[in-house]
């Protein structure tokens, strides 16, 4: 088999040296009864060039933004990549270590994560960042858990913005359901959480609120005034960010928010099918909160020649150590993913990073108001956006992706899967790949899709 | 120069990454932005040309081992050889440039590999339900606990409220159960390190809900009372769970279906050797009887005929355990893994990480004690502790000093029921002149001076890490002011005792 | 732009120095009157995404063997890459190195060539390798070159078999123009050279004899008493091979071959639209041959410390130190070719180099079969062929690739355009990248080809 | 273990890359290979598992210094930051699986690619004509010799035998003019570093074919009569050839077409920043002018319209330099170089190159003897001349020891007409911080110990290889029978004396 090394000689040889006749002998604490008598029911063995064939072949079924220009958002998007970060992330030192636990032997990985925790502050204006985690969705829940240690409200409430990514919601429930807090969503018909009526949920109660700006139909929120409502009730107010939108936006860290999370899909990452991907999470640099960071954390020290080094550090928050006193049960972290990040960011710089935000706020407002120019389409909210919009759409849109992609264009994340009252709503995400043709290109396939019967 | 960090190379204006012209007409007749919403400067991010970046991320690299460079025997963490072709194939762009929210009839290919790996790890295991979802082995974990509270919910158990971890396990297991609600039990080990029957019977009760078990376990020993084991608990109504980062063992020998779990993770990085990428990402997909296939995860993979699609409609489902559908690029490595080896293939593989791993086990035990009797599985745990009392010598000595000699220290201090444990993990892709090199450089070191074992390793970039200074004072990130960092001090939890090196489980 | 380092900063600190006010001042020594006082006519600067677009673009006006099953040949064969090659080429250790000078800061270059130089010799059978040539076609005129030193015949014949590839003759040609000797060109009307055709041509003037086996057309020539003919009359035999048919196949120097050169792009090295490719060139491991070897060596030796180790070695034969009077102008080697090639060869080791050369022997043999049953088709030569056969066509065969490739296929070489009495023919190869439903589905597009008016 | 050699890793059977069963019927009735023809066995390749593979090659290239790890200013050579996104372009599979006897209607985008490089190189260098095919800068050279052969015998002037080439001139100009049939006549250089018009004025006559002329120089100077030479060549009837090595210095600021060049060939490789490859591939188109376009390799690309074709009807041309149509992997990196600077960046690339220089040359006199006055081009030549004579240490030593501090060395004994020469060339892709740590740590070097400097590098993997050695006795390949070889002794030439060092013109 193509990745065993030992010859037949070489495995008589060490049989003989155990003094056993046949590698059967070694499964002598398997009991018979439980022993598979019969070959696994699987494919037979493939050599690299007949399965290259064959996967070859699956890549092919499927279409890719690689083909067809890509306006789908919905917390993934399509920005470019830089091939310095390919070239980096393929290093092989990095992809095949493992968890740094041996500092001497990892000083690379260390001092990756050292730097993406920095970058990450930086980036969010938090003091602390951990090494990452495994995406957003469960990056929020993480945050909430953290949330309920530092306020002490372990059975109090959770308040989560409508406008917080329906399925980072849903992953928040899943976390949450055996646990005795409580969750609510704040409703946000018109495409925002009012700060208004988050003030009227709050109370003492509440141990968490979240939100998300640019939110999930890529609405900027009130972030400032809300941390500060939540602030008042000696809550923790959580913000789901785009790291991308922050080479414009104010910095989570500057509008007062307690711990910040993201997809870091957006840094360098590949659209993968939805992963892997990267989970940010920074927080205020105070005890409480570090005390209760999940994941890991790299931190800088002094070796015995008093060399500048980097090291694992607090892991007795985690639980290798704690065990089921561990903040979390988080044993690894996104290494590679976080790598990619930083080679990502660094590609940018702050100039690079500002401009790229340029490119996807302009361009997408340019593609709302050529698409609210369609026939019967027009933006369903009258909020301020970022790379992402929705529009209203006369009749159900269930069909438009594909009619959409057999125009040539990958475009329309139907709403109504997540809020049947925007059934006849889609969003559209522009990045700075995307050119005014491109955008010129939908708004014309948009208008072709439009239903015959309706006015 | 490798270890200056990125921020320190940076100067004001230096610029890698340039954006086009923009291409649309500008803004009119208001703003795209309102004021109040803009900084007043992007973030600080460090300002570096594009061969400053290279070097410095090309020079890092070198500071580490790896498999691809070094033997690499971490116990508990199966670190074998990452075949390249998978990095090809991932990287295609078929594969790499698919938007999660496209339509299903545009990701037929993507939907079948991700269920056919459905099926692979059904039967492999001998659970038949599947769920692709968790982003790593602890995800898995807590995602088959979640499983099990929604079944005795739905059943009307609430009250089962305890979950049976044995003492050896990952720490892991008890901080899943925990998150996932329940209450942790501890059921001790007997002195040849199984589970210690007389405990697990006394603990047993209408209370419990779930016990978990490794299994070879984290000694790297086969349970050999495992059916009578699985038979209790399943009498006591509860669900077996099982830890399935010890699965390379067992391919194709014995399916936890078989010897009685009721739900399994894997680590697909792991057992199917996706590359650990430096601590992620991992993949942990979950395994379950056909009765506790309702409260998988949404969405499952479905084939209708000769098409796939995301099946979201199912009622009873826990819910959603990532935003999408898990790691799909990891999980396509562990698909062309199982194509690869087949069923004959991976069958081997269990025998060559068994064979391998009982010869080292044997060469070792010839310079260090071997607590547990024989034959081991994939792995084993040898025993420092008479080099302390004699020489004190500590595990992490040994370790450290393998360092010099191009190995990869193996995992110390954990299982934590072994004093100065090493835990030895070969895997199958490692021949036997590795072995015998591993074996002889041990039988070496253990001669040497301990002051000078104790100074180890001497040869790496750095050594021996003041840790408690990096609990003490944590610096946690670089700051443009200078060296000593505005962090508060660290978090009061216990810290000097606790192991410095211990491994993960996920 | 992209890749320059200093900022303006940087470069005002420079300037002042150096105390002069602009760069424009260091270029005094250009007189004014060849100074250029216009920009370049030369396309606008673009940035990374936007050339990114254009240069896909252009990837996708070519129709690809990744795309079309190849069965071309001529020279460049569609073997496949193992992706270790491909990963172990990427290492930019090796691919930003430059020529190894400094032994101590290029050992890695230097050992990957040594341990070329001896996969080079284990495959040929013959005692000494250089460290590679530009490819093929150069390769075979230096071999000659060194032929005429070798026999001291300067002004002798160079005898090239009809069946070498026309291409390679063609350089020969071009590289010998201006030199004492003469080349002439040995007929082979059956596709192989006759050894009495040979032996008639052969004088005590002959310096070198070229042949090729596998040749031009795919058959084996008789290299053996080929080779024995030569050296009855004090001549040197240069024979050109087919690395992968070394699977199979006796090697060059089990022939008596004297120098062996080989196009080794089939390798592990992509089709790359004909470069960079590799020039094997191995020789008797004798004085008067190492003397005049063309191109790089390296040699081991000790170094202080008594370790083993590499340098280039036996450079007084190289340009830069003899000058006029060297071996050969060269002063390169294809390094990154050759590690590439050191790469697959150790993929493969002896026993996938044999199955791949069967693989190809019995799938171009299957293939011959099944396209001289198409309908006026037939096998035009009957001769012994390893991977490559000719075929002869009812009509003209000038519109038969792009026919073909309509149909799916990148095949056919019309072998008109070198040999006007094979206007009627093309050649096809088949590599063991092929399937029998691709040879079938072959067979039936140029069923499908024929010309209708002919019989 | 990184210097076993691969073939020392080898164990009969083991085995990497495997093949599929063969799927079309066996041979009938007669086997397809004539038995005479098979050989007993494969070659004796080694054997060796994928994991062997690929420690042994990744951890052989971490034994080399290369531009992505370290400054590198090899002179005469252009070690400039290799850019990651041509690696990514030149592996689509659109241009990577293009086979090069493919229909012309199957290949216009590579075609249209090539085309539009022919048309650059033409601009930038003012000789319109241009050939891609040569496959390094030596064989442009070469190109260019037997265009000039070609078009005196079509003039009917055989009697060019000639061809004058200056003293500090590449070792290829002198063998490319002897490969090409001409005699070769040196000039001689001023103690300025140019070239010597009364020399070169005395050799010039009827019998002159070529004049071969770097510029700027080896030394890093540009000739500043140029115009003068060029006049005086064309006056006597001959053609002037560029030597193109040094084009990094004046992209944009002057054309060889515009100070009297008839021919040059290009270093796509240095110039244009394909990678080095540890010695190759690289590439070396050749331009020329229009009336000398006729005697061109075949194919050329040619335009019609929107069409692009290969053009081999050109009877006058002298043939093939190459089987196809040269290194276009190499070419296509090119022309996305000059894409993305386009005309203003390829202007900066060149003044940045020369500031680097100067300045670079500024801070080492004041440490080393520059013997020629500045300013300089794109690098420059420093001596240790003085070292030489006062405490025995050479250009060698410094050399060596540079590296120690993780710089590769500077181009020594070249030029030969500078004693204990050190050529530099910093390029445009390093930054002033990185000129000051060279500068500063060869100001600390010269201060060195003597004897320490002699046995220098003392941190490199090895140092000081015994080259002596490995020509009298040369053991060029490994056999499995052990160290000694059977290699026969060297080739009389002359060999201790030489510089053991030099550099690479193409």
């Amino acid at each position: 088999m193509s990745y065993l090394l030992n010859t037949a000689e070489e495995q008589q040889a060490m049989l003989a040296y155990l003094g056993v006749p046949s590698v059967e002998e070694l499964f002598v604490a398997v009991p018979p009864e439980v022993r598979l008598r019969r070959p696994l029911h699987l494919p037979p063995a493939l050599t690299e060039l007949e399965l290259h064939r064959q996967v070859e072949e699956l890549a092919q079924q499927n279409a890719s933004a690689a083909q067809y220009p890509c306006f789908l958002g919905g917390g993934a998007y399509d920005h470019f990549i830089p091939a310095v970060v390919d070239a980096i992330a393929s290093r092989s030192e990095y992809y095949t270590a493992y968890t740094p636990y041996q500092a001497e032997a990892s000083q690379g990985t260390l001092q990756v994560i050292f730097e993406y925790q920095t970058l990450m502050c930086q980036l969010t204006g938090l003091g602390v960042a951990n090494a990452s985690l495994y995406e957003a969705g469960s990056g929020v829940a993480e945050a909430v858990l953290m949330a309920l240690g530092v306020t002490g409200r372990q059975d109090g409430e959770v308040l989560v913005a409508e406008t917080v990514h329906p399925e980072y919601r849903r992953v928040l429930g899943t976390y949450l359901a055996n646990l005795p807090c409580s969750l609510r969503v704040l409703p946000a018909p018109e495409g925002f959480l009012d700060p208004d009526d988050l003030q009227a949920a709050l109370s003492d109660r509440t141990a968490a609120v979240v939100v998300q700006s640019p939110n999930f139909f890529g609405h900027l929120e009130e972030v400032a005034d809300l941390a500060a409502a939540v602030h008042r009730v000696g809550g923790v107010c959580i913000a789901v960010f785009d790291p991308i939108s922050l080479g414009l936006l104010r910095r989570p860290g500057d509008c007062g928010v307690d711990i910040a999370v993201a997809e870091g899909q957006g840094l360098g990452i590949p659209l993968g099918y939805g992963g892997p991907y990267l989970g940010i999470l920074a927080c205020r640099d105070e005890p409480a909160y570090l005390r209760r960071l999940p994941g890991r954390l790299v931190g800088q020290t002094t070796d015995r020649h008093g060399q500048r080094c980097w090291v694992l550090t607090l892991q007795t928050r985690e639980q290798h150590i704690r065990r089921e006193k561990a903040t979390s049960n988080i044993c690894t972290n996104q290494g590679l993913m976080a790598l990619r990040a930083s080679v990502y960011l660094t590609a940018l710089g702050p100039q690079g990073l500002r401009e790229t935000a340029e490119l996807c706020l302009r361009k997408a407002h340019y593609a709302a108001r050529r698409l609210a120019d369609v026939a019967g389409a027009e933006l369903r909210f009258r909020r301020p956006f970022f790379k992402e919009f929705t529009l209203r759409w006369p009749g159900p849109t269930d069909a438009l992706p594909q009619q959409l992609r057999q125009r040539g264009f990958l475009a329309a994340l139907p709403l109504g899967r997540w809020f049947p009252s925007l059934a006849d709503c889609f969003s559209l995400a522009v990045t700075e790949k995307r050119t005014r043709a491109e955008i010129d290109a939908l708004a014309d396939a948009l208008a072709h899709c439009r239903p015959p019967s309706r006015p | 120069a490798a270890t200056e960090l990125i921020f320190e190379l940076s100067q004001p204006g230096r610029r890698c990454h340039r954006l086009p012209a923009c291409d649309v007409p500008p803004e009119s007749p208001e703003p795209d932005l309102p004021e109040r919403y803009r900084a007043a400067a992007p973030p600080p991010l460090p300002e570096v040309g594009e061969v400053d970046l290279v070097r410095h991320y090309v020079n890092l690299s070198t500071r580490n081992m790896s498999i691809d460079t070094h033997f690499y025997p971490l116990g508990s963490c199966t670190m074998k050889y990452n075949p390249k072709r998978h990095e090809r194939w991932a990287a295609l762009s078929g594969f790499a440039a698919l938007h999660p929210y496209q339509d299903e009839e545009s990701v037929q290919g993507i939907l079948r590999l991700l269920y056919e790996l459905q099926e692979f790890l059904g039967e492999i295991s001998g659970l038949p339900a599947v769920s692709l979802q968790p982003a790593a082995g602890a995800q898995g974990e807590l995602t088959a606990l979640l499983i099990a509270a929604a079944y005795f919910r739905d059943q009307g158990q609430t009250h089962r409220r305890k979950v049976l971890i044995p003492d050896s396990a990952h720490g892991t297991n008890p901080a899943s159960a925990t998150l996932a609600g329940f209450e942790t039990v501890t059921v001790k080990s007997t002195p040849q390190g199984l589970v210690d029957l007389t405990d697990l019977r006394s603990k047993l009760g209408p209370d419990v809900a779930v016990f978990m078990i490794t299994n070879p376990n984290t000694l790297g020993l086969f349970e050999r009372q495992i059916r009578t084991i699985t038979d209790w608990l399943h009498e006591a109504g509860a669900l077996v769970y099982l830890d399935g980062a010890n699965m390379n063992a067992i391919l194709g020998i014995t399916r936890p279906g078989d010897f009685g779990a009721d739900m399994q993770h894997y680590n697909v990085h792991k057992t199917f050797t996706g590359p650990h990428g430096g601590g992620g990402p991992g993949s942990g997909p979950v395994a379950v009887r056909d009765f506790l296939a309702p409260y998988l995860p949404v969405p499952v993979v479905v084939r209708e005929g000769e098409r796939y699609r995301l099946d979201y409609h199912r009622p009873k489902s826990i819910g959603k355990m990532h935003t999408f559908y898990g790691n799909v690029g990891i999980l396509l490595r562990g698909y062309c893994y199982i194509r690869t080896l087949g069923p004959d293939g991976l069958k081997q593989v269990s025998e060559q990480a068994v064979l391998n791993a009982n010869y080292l086990r044997a060469r070792v035990a010839q310079v260090l004690e071997v607590p547990h009797p024989g034959p081991c599985m994939h792995e084993f745990v040898a025993s420092a502790r008479k080099l302390l009392r004699e020489k004190k010598v500590r595990a992490m000595d040994l370790a450290k000093r393998l360092l010099d000699f191009g190995i990869h220290a193996p995992t110390v201090y954990f299982p934590l029921v072994v004093p100065e444990a090493l835990m030895i993990e070969p895997t199958e892709t490692e021949s036997k002149a590795t072995l015998d090199a591993f074996a002889d450089t041990l039988a070496r070191i253990v001669q040497e001076d301990p002051d000078f074992l104790r100074a180890a390793p001497h040869t790496t970039p750095i050594s021996r890490p003041d840790e408690v200074q990096a609990v003490k004072q944590p610096i946690l990130r670089w700051q443009p002011s200078g060296a000593s960092s505005s962090s508060p001090p660290a978090p009061a939890a216990p810290a000097a005792e606790t192991p410095q090196v211990v491994p993960a489980a996920s």
